[in-house]
């Protein structure tokens, strides 16, 4: 168990974009870092059956969760000469246009970035316990399936 | 190890759509069960529609084959994942 | 010539995580979108025979890159189911540590927006007529070399 | 398109080292020269160290081959791009 070095990705509720200009604005100091690439995920107001998406509500194995997240950032560093990552998602209700996930890789040139963060956005989406309720305007609500 | 049936007490997570089935987060049960088979089979008695749902389970947080053997006391049932 | 439409894709100095937090804050109404990417390009402090590099100066031909930058534009929304994207580029001196470009490709799924990404970037690396002069701390120079 | 060398006045630009080899960022020549290269030659016996230089030739903001002949008044010499 890496219960020690595991840390919360989970934010409650959205995640602003002050906190991800803050997050960019830390790395200044990391003089050695050349390229940067950053993934958000935003709630889409998607319509169904002429009714509209307004919010996600997430919840999440958080445990397994941070567990899971801190095997893919230890894979992620082992497969890709990165500088640093950085992971973030939402717990709770995300409202349709908010972010709810936020993905940060950094290395010295641009070519990994490209490659480590995908890898990164494609292992949580399928590794992380994380489940997503799609709430409508009418109060009712479905199950978020990943594509 | 012994193959034979135990009765044990056990920590059963659920989340998402099946949370919504069986009206709890998590629940403490004392079964007779081997496997985590034997566990669902117990559980499909109990909630009907679990069967026809698409699930995991994880033990100990990891994701474990249905064929194996109980080996932990907290268990967690987990329908398809949708983070990000 | 797309004079007209062409926009100027060049600021004065560093990019801001000000802007950049800005900037994606300015997203939240379009609620189509799932996903944003986001490429920064930081200045490095490399060291070149013992001599660290403090900042790049930019210089553009400004008409003729801002033209590039346009015709990329409208090549990656003709090739990817993009739903926007935006291109800064500094101009003048950026210091190590610093953020010289600030690419954002937004679309409604993730898949979209690695590759329209990647295909930005490369095609301003191989196509944008900007020159980057590295300033060493005793003020002498070389040119930068993109690899 | 008459193919003898023209007599024609242009506007020379120059980008990064280039500038640096040429001091000026941009120049008045007035050239005889039908095409790129005619007037490559003219510059190269005004700046030797230029020949040894690796760039691209833009005419109407377009990089344009050296065999091309001149049909803009405007033209610029750029060293290899470095945005980014």
């Amino acid at each position: 168990m890496n219960e020690k070095k595991t840390k919360n990705v989970f934010k409650e509720g959205a995640i602003s974009s002050e906190f991800i200009g803050e997050s960019i604005a830390k790395h200044q100091s990391k003089t050695g870092i050349g390229a940067h690439n950053i993934f958000l995920g935003q709630v889409r107001a998607d319509e169904v059956d002429g009714k509209k998406i307004t919010a996600i509500e997430y919840t999440a194995y958080e445990e397994m969760a941070n567990l899971k997240f801190h095997e893919i950032r230890e894979a992620t560093f082992d497969k890709f000469d990165i500088t640093c990552m950085h992971i973030y998602h939402s717990l709770g209700r995300v409202k349709a246009g908010e972010i709810c996930l936020f993905v940060f890789v950094s290395a010295p040139r641009r070519r990994i970035v490209f490659e480590a963060l995908e890898y990164v956005v494609e292992e949580i989406k399928a590794k992380a316990p994380v489940f997503g309720k799609e709430l409508f305007e009418d109060e009712s609500h479905q199950w978020k399936v990943n594509t | 190890m012994n193959l034979e049936s135990w009765i044990m007490k056990l920590n059963i997570k659920y989340f998402g759509m099946l949370a919504e089935l069986t009206q709890c987060s998590e629940e403490t049960m004392v079964v007779e069960a081997t496997t985590i088979d034997e566990l669902l089979e117990q559980l499909f008695d109990k909630y009907p529609g679990l069967q026809e749902k698409d699930f995991q389970v994880a033990q100990d947080q990891q994701i474990v084959l249905k064929e194996n053997n109980i080996t932990a006391s907290e268990l967690a049932l987990l329908p398809p994942f949708s983070g990000g």
